[in-house]
C-alpha cells in the first residue's frame, strides 16, 4: 500500500495517523508476528518495523532492551526483512517503514540494502542516526528503489537545518517533539507544540509526530498543534515487557491501548 | 569534506544532537585561537597538568632493545594519563560556550578522573558514566572520582563497558545539550569531538619534536603509541605527519588471541562501521552488530578506532599493531624493573610492542614511546597476575 | 660544630657504624659538587623525576582562605612525592662509592617506594623495612615496591611501625656497610644524613623561590609544609632562611588530640632527646623512653623531628604547628573539591594549617603550600573515613 | 670492688674475665636477681647490667625482646639503680657496668645519672650509641663520679678513630668483633682475632671481646687471639626467653652454662 496515499486519504477523513513502532523479534519473532497481527487489527495506519542493533544510542531503555532481548533471540537484518515479506504474504497491508542504525545498512550495502527492503514490501527508511548532511548516498538507493528516507526534525533543530531538512524528505517528516532519546512519558511538552508550528510554516508534507507519546491525550493535543499522526512506540513495548514469560498474555491489553490511541486520532479538532 | 578523515569520520547521530555539535564546532573555531584561550589553557597545561612533560631515555629498554629509546613521559601529567590535557582544553572551552555541566565516560577511570579535575578547576558540575564491569575492574579510580565530588553512573546496559556507556553518555546529552557539555575523552565520536580532541592532545607532539631535536639533533626512527580511540596516539603523532622518514606505530589491545572474541583489535578483526557518530573502523559481526571487544586493559576496550586514526593506518602512515594480554603483562614487569617505572596496562602495549618486534627495529635506531600513563590503577590486576589473589 | 645545628644533631650510634658515616661524609663532600655528579643528577631529576615541579595558583584555596595561595606541586615527581628527590642523588652517590646495595625503611610508602626505583635507575638491588602495621595501612604502595622487585621486610619489634623500621634498618646497616649504603629518607638519623637529604631536597625551595618571583616579582610571604623528619620542608625553606620576611609553618600530625597517647606532635609535647643517632625534639617520657607517635597520617608518624628542624624551631626561625586528624580529612575533601586536586593525609597537615588558621595569614598574603604528595596511597583510609567501609 | 684491680688480679692468674650482660627486669626484676645470683655464683667476673630502653639500635632480636619485657614488665631507670644498690646490700661483690643508651642518661640529666649510679655501686658506664666523638661530656660527669667510660672498637674503626678512642678510655675497651649488633652467633669470625692485634699493638688496656659469643670454644679463642675477657649476652637470654613462663626452671642450666664458660677462660693459652 503507497504511503503517501495513505497519508492523503487519512488527512481527507480529517483523522491523524497512528505508526506503533516495534522492534522485531522481541522477546522473539513469533511474538512480533501476533503482536504486529494485533496493531494492525487495532487500526495502525502505518508501521515503523524496527531491526535491532547492538548500539541504539537514539534509544532509550525501553527499546535498549528490547534490541538487546531480539539480538539474544538470534534475530538478524535479513531475519526481519524475511518476516516482512511473511507478514505482507499473510495478508498485512499497511504501509511499513523499516527502522534501523545506519551500521546495520552499510554493512549490508546500501544499494543491496534498498532493494531487499523493497522486495520485503516496505515503503520507506527511517535511520535515526542519520541526519541529512550524512543522508546523500542513501537517499539515492532509496529513491532508486522507490523507498523514503524519512527525515527526522527537533525542537534544536535550526531554521537552516530544517529548510535543508524539507528539501530532502518525501513520505512525512518524523517530528520529535522531545529532546532526548525514545521512551513513554507522562506530560508532553510545550515546546512539542511550539515546534509543530515551526515545521508546518515551512512544509506541507505531513508531519509524524513521535517520542514520549504515551496516551490517548497526547495524541489529541499533537494533532490539535498541527501533527498529521503520531508515532508510539516504548509505550506498547513497556506493557508486554513486563510479561516476558508469557507476553501473549498482554496482546489484549496492548490491543485496547492501540483502540484508545486511535480513537484519539479521531476526535474533532 | 567537513569532519572527514579520506572516507572516515562524519556525524553520525541523532538529529537532536546536530545543533550541539554545530554548536561546539563554531565555538572552538571561534575560541581556540584567541590569545585569551591559549593563554588560560597555558597556564592550566603547566602549573596544574604539569607540562611540559619529560622525555626520559630510558637506558634499561635501551639496552634490552639495542635501540636508544625515548619514553614521553604522560604518567606524569596530574591524575597519570594523558588525558587531562584534553579534559582541561574542553572545560574551559565548555566554560566560555557558557554550559554549566560536564559528562562523560570511563573505562580505565583515567579520562573519568581527569574530567572530574577539570569539573572543578573550571567549576562545573560532573558526571560520569562508567560500565558496571569497568567499575569493579577499576574501583580505585571510582573512588578517585567520588573524592573529588563527581557523580558516577553506572551503566549497566549491553555488556556494561565502555562502549555502553559512550551509548548512554549520548543518549544523556540528547536531553540536555543546552546546559551541558559532553566532554568527549577520545579521538571518537562525530565530528568536531576528533578534531578537538586531537588538538588538544597534540602538544605531546609539538613537545617531543623539540625535546627529541634537542637531545639528538635529528627526529626519532619511530614512535610508537598505544590506543583504542587513538587520542594518544595522535597527539604524539600530529606533529610527524609530514615527516616519511618517522615510523609511526599503533598498537592495540590484543587480547587473549586474534581469535573469535577474545580480541580488542579492531585493525585486524574489523572493517568500517558506523558507531557512536561516525564512521571508522570497527569490530562488527556479518551483519553490521557492534562485538564487544576484549582486552585486560580497561582503557583499550572499545570495538572502534578514531576516523583519523582509522584514515591514516588505511593509507599506511600509521602501521597497525597489536599486544597480546600476556605479553602485556610481562612488558609491564620488564619496565618496572628497568626503569623503575610501572606502566598502565594500556601503556605497556606500546612497550611490549618494542620489546617483543625486534625485526621493526634497528640497532641504534631512536625510537619513542609514548608512556601515555601510570599503572597505578591496575596495581589490583597485576597483584592478582603475578602472585595470584 | 660539624654536624650540628645548634645544639641538635650529632652522630650516636654504635662504633659499628661510624666507619660508614665517615666514608659517607667524604663521600659526599667529595663528589656532590663535581660537575659530573651535578650533570648526572639534574638530568635524572628533570627527565626521570620531572621537574621543575610546576608552582600553581590554586584558585579555589585563594577564594576560601583571602591569600593568594600558590601549591608547590611535589606531588607530579614521579611516584608522587617529594621522596624521589633524595633518592636519586644517594643513590646516584652510593653507586659512585662502590655500594651495590640500598637499605631503607618506610611508613607511608613513598620513600620506599621512591627507593625502588632509584634502585632501578642505578641497577642496585633494593632492600625496604617496614613495619607491620605500616604494610597493612599501605598495602598498596608495598604492592608497588613489589612489583618494582624491591624486597619488602616486615618488622615487628615494638609496635611495628616506622620508628621500628628505622632501628632495624640501622641493624641491618651495621652488619653491611662494606657494601651498602643506607638510603636515609628524610632529614633524621646521625651526621651526615641531615644534611645529605636536605641537600637533596633543597631543589624544591630553589624552584620555587625563583617561580615565585618570576609570578610575583617578590618573595612570598610565608611557606607551609607538613613533616616529621622535616625532609620536604627543609627542602622548600632553606632557600628562604636568610629572607627574614618569609614566615615559616612546619606543621606536625596532631593526631587525635594533644592528650597523652594520641598525637605525633613532638615540637608541642616533646623535649630535645637522642634517637636513631642524633639529639632532636623527641617524643618521650620522664625516663627517656621513645614514646610511639600517633597520627593517620603513616608518614608523620614518628617521634622524632629532624635536628635542623629542631634548632629551627628553638631559635624561632620556623614556627611549629599542628593538624588533628578530624581537620586533615576535612582539608582533602576541601581540597578535592576546590582544586581536583587528591592530596596525600600528610601534606593535608599543611592544608589543614592553612584553611583553619586565618589569624595567621592576613587578606592578600601570598601563601606558598609545599605540596609534598598526593593521596593515591590513602585511598582505602580516606574511603573509609568519607563513606563507612 | 675496683674494676681495675680486678682485671690486673686475673691477668696476674693467667685467667680470662668473664662478664655477663642482662638486661634487668627481664621478664621479671625478682628473676633478674635471681639469675645475677646465678652468674656470681657460676663464676663470672664482672657484670654488665643493662637499663632496657625503648629503642635499642645496638641490639639484635634477643635483647631487642628482653628491652620490651622488661620495659612491659614497668622498669625504670631509677629502677635498675634501685635494684643494684640492693643486690650489693645482699652482698654482690662484683664490679658492675651499667649499660644503657644515651636518651635514658640525658634525661635523667649527665651528672645526676653519674652520681646515682655510683651511689647505687656501679664501677663504670657502657653506652653503645655514643661515639667518642660525642663523649667528651659524659666523660667528664663519669670521670667526677670516678666512674670509667667504657668504650667500643670494631673491625670498622679505622686506626686514626682506634688511636683517639685509646686515648680517652679507661678500665677496658669493649672489642666488638663482629659487624653488627649483639647476638649469639654459632661461628667466631676471624675478623674478630685480626682486631685483637691491631688494638693490642696501641694499648695495654685490657680488652673485653664481645658480641656473638656463645661457645666455651670462642672463650678459648678469643683468649688465645689476645683478649682480657669476655662478654656473654644474648646467649644466656636466649635460654630462658625459651621457658618465659616459669623462667626460674632454666636457671640450673644457665648455671652450668656460665660455669662451662668461666672454666674456658682458665684453660691454659
Ligand atoms: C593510560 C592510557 N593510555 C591509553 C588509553 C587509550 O586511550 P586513547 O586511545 O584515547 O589514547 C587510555 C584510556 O583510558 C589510558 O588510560
Ligand atoms: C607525601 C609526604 N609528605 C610528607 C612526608 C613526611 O616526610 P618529611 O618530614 O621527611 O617531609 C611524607 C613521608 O612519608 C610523605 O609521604
Amino acid at each position: 500500500m503507497e504511503l503517501e496515499k495513505r497519508l492523503e486519504e487519512l488527512r481527507r477523513r480529517g483523522e491523524g495517523a497512528l505508526m506503533p513502532h516495534v522492534y522485531f523479534g522481541d522477546p522473539s519473532p513469533a511474538f512480533s508476528f501476533r503482536l504486529i497481527r494485533t496493531l494492525a487489527e487495532g487500526g495502525a495506519d502505518l508501521l515503523e518495523l524496527g531491526i535491532p542493533f547492538s548500539d541504539p544510542i537514539a534509544d532509550g531503555p525501553t527499546f535498549i532492551a528490547a534490541c538487546e532481548r531480539a539480538l539474544a533471540a538470534g534475530v538478524t537484518p535479513r531475519g526481519c526483512l524475511e518476516a516482512l515479506r511473511r507478514l505482507r504474504e499473510e495478508g498485512l497491508h499497511l504501509p511499513v517503514l523499516l527502522t534501523t542504525y545506519y551500521n546495520v545498512i552499510l554493512s549490508m550495502g546500501l544499494g543491496k540494502f534498498c532493494a531487499e527492503v523493497r522486495r520485503a514490501g516496505a515503503q520507506g527508511l527511517i535511520v535515526p542516526d542519520l541526519p541529512v548532511e550524512e543522508a546523500d548516498e542513501l537517499l539515492e538507493s532509496a529513491r532508486g528503489e522507490g523507498l523514503h528516507l524519512i527525515f527526522q526534525v527537533a525542537p534544536t533543530t535550526s531554521g537552516r537545518r530544517m529548510e535543508r531538512i524539507v528539501g530532502k524528505a518525501s513520505g512525512f517528516l518524523y517530528v520529535i517533539g522531545v529532546e532526548g532519546v525514545t521512551g513513554a512519558r507522562e506530560e508532553l511538552e510545550p515546546s512539542t507544540v511550539e515546534l509543530m508550528g515551526r515545521v508546518r510554516r515551512l512544509t506541507s508534507l505531513p508531519l509524524l509526530a513521535g517520542f514520549g507519546i504515551s496516551r490517548p491525550e497526547h495524541v489529541v493535543s499533537l494533532l490539535r498543534a498541527g501533527a498529521d499522526g503520531c508515532v508510539v512506540g516504548s509505550a506498547i513495548a513497556r506493557i508486554y515487557s513486563e510479561r516476558l514469560e508469557e507476553p501473549e498474555q498482554t496482546l489484549p491489553s496492548i490491543s485496547k491501548f492501540v483502540r484508545s490511541l486511535k480513537e484519539a486520532t479521531r476526535s474533532p479538532p | 569534506m567537513k569532519g572527514r578523515f579520506g572516507r572516515f569520520g562524519g556525524q553520525y547521530v541523532s538529529e537532536v544532537l546536530m545543533h550541539a555539535l554545530e554548536e561546539l564546532e563554531e565555538a572552538f573555531e571561534r575560541i581556540y585561537p584567541t590569545p585569551e584561550f591559549q593563554r588560560e589553557l597555558g597556564l592550566l597545561l603547566r602549573d596544574y597538568a604539569g607540562r611540559p612533560t619529560p622525555l626520559y631515555h630510558a637506558r634499561g629498554l635501551s639496552e634490552l632493545t639495542g635501540c636508544r629509546v625515548y619514553l614521553k613521559r604522560e604518567d606524569l601529567v596530574t591524575g597519570g594519563s594523558h588525558k587531562l590535557n584534553n579534559c582541561l582544553g574542553q572545560a574551559l572551552l565548555a566554560r566560555r560556550m557558557g554550559k554549566t555541566r560536564l559528562i562523560t565516560e570511563t573505562a580505565a577511570g583515567q579520562h573519568g578522573l581527569a574530567t572530574a579535575m577539570a569539573g572543578n578547576v573550571v567549576g562545573m558540575e560532573v558526571e560520569i558514566f562508567m560500565g558496571v564491569k569497568d567499575m569493579e575492574r577499576q574501583a580505585s579510580n571510582v573512588k578517585r572520582m567520588l573524592l573529588l565530588g563527581a557523580k558516577v553512573t553506572p551503566v549497566s546496559t549491553g555488556s556494561g563497558v565502555l562502549k555502553d556507556a559512550v551509548s548512554d553518555t549520548l543518549r544523556e546529552w540528547a536531553r540536555c545539550t543546552g546546559t551541558t557539555h559532553y566532554l568527549m575523552g577520545s579521538t571518537v565520536g562525530p565530528h568536531p569531538f576528533p578534531e578537538i580532541v586531537a588538538t588538544f592532545q597534540s602538544v605531546i607532539g609539538r613537545e617531543l619534536r623539540q625535546q627529541i631535536l634537542e637531545r639528538e639533533g635529528r627526529l626519532p626512527d619511530a614512535i610508537v603509541a598505544c590506543g583504542s580511540g587513538g587520542s594518544n596516539a595522535l597527539g604524539a603523532f600530529r606533529a610527524f605527519l609530514q615527516d616519511e622518514g618517522v615510523r609511526l606505530y599503533f598498537v592495540e589491545g590484543g587480547g587473549e588471541s586474534l581469535e573469535a572474541d577474545n580480541s580488542a583489535a579492531a585493525f585486524r578483526l574489523g572493517r568500517p562501521g558506523v558507531l557512536h557518530g561516525a564512521l571508522m573502523q570497527l569490530l562488527q559481526d556479518e551483519h553490521g552488530q557492534v562485538k564487544p571487544s576484549k582486552t585486560r586493559a580497561a582503557g583499550l576496550n572499545y570495538p572502534g578506532r578514531g576516523p583519523e586514526l582509522s584514515h591514516l593506518c588505511e593509507t599506511g602512515r600509521v602501521k597497525a599493531c597489536h599486544a597480546f594480554d600476556r605479553e602485556v603483562f610481562e612488558a609491564v614487569r620488564t619496565t618496572c624493573r628497568a626503569e623503575g617505572l610501572l606502566p598502565a596496562l594500556e601503556t605497556a602495549h606500546a612497550l611490549a610492542f618494542l620489546l617483543n618486534h625486534p625485526e621493526e627495529f634497528s640497532r641504534g635506531e631512536v625510537v619513542v614511546v609514548n608512556f601515555s600513563g601510570r599503572g597505578d590503577k591496575d596495581l589490583e590486576t597485576l597483584m592478582r597476575y603475578f602472585y595470584g589473589a
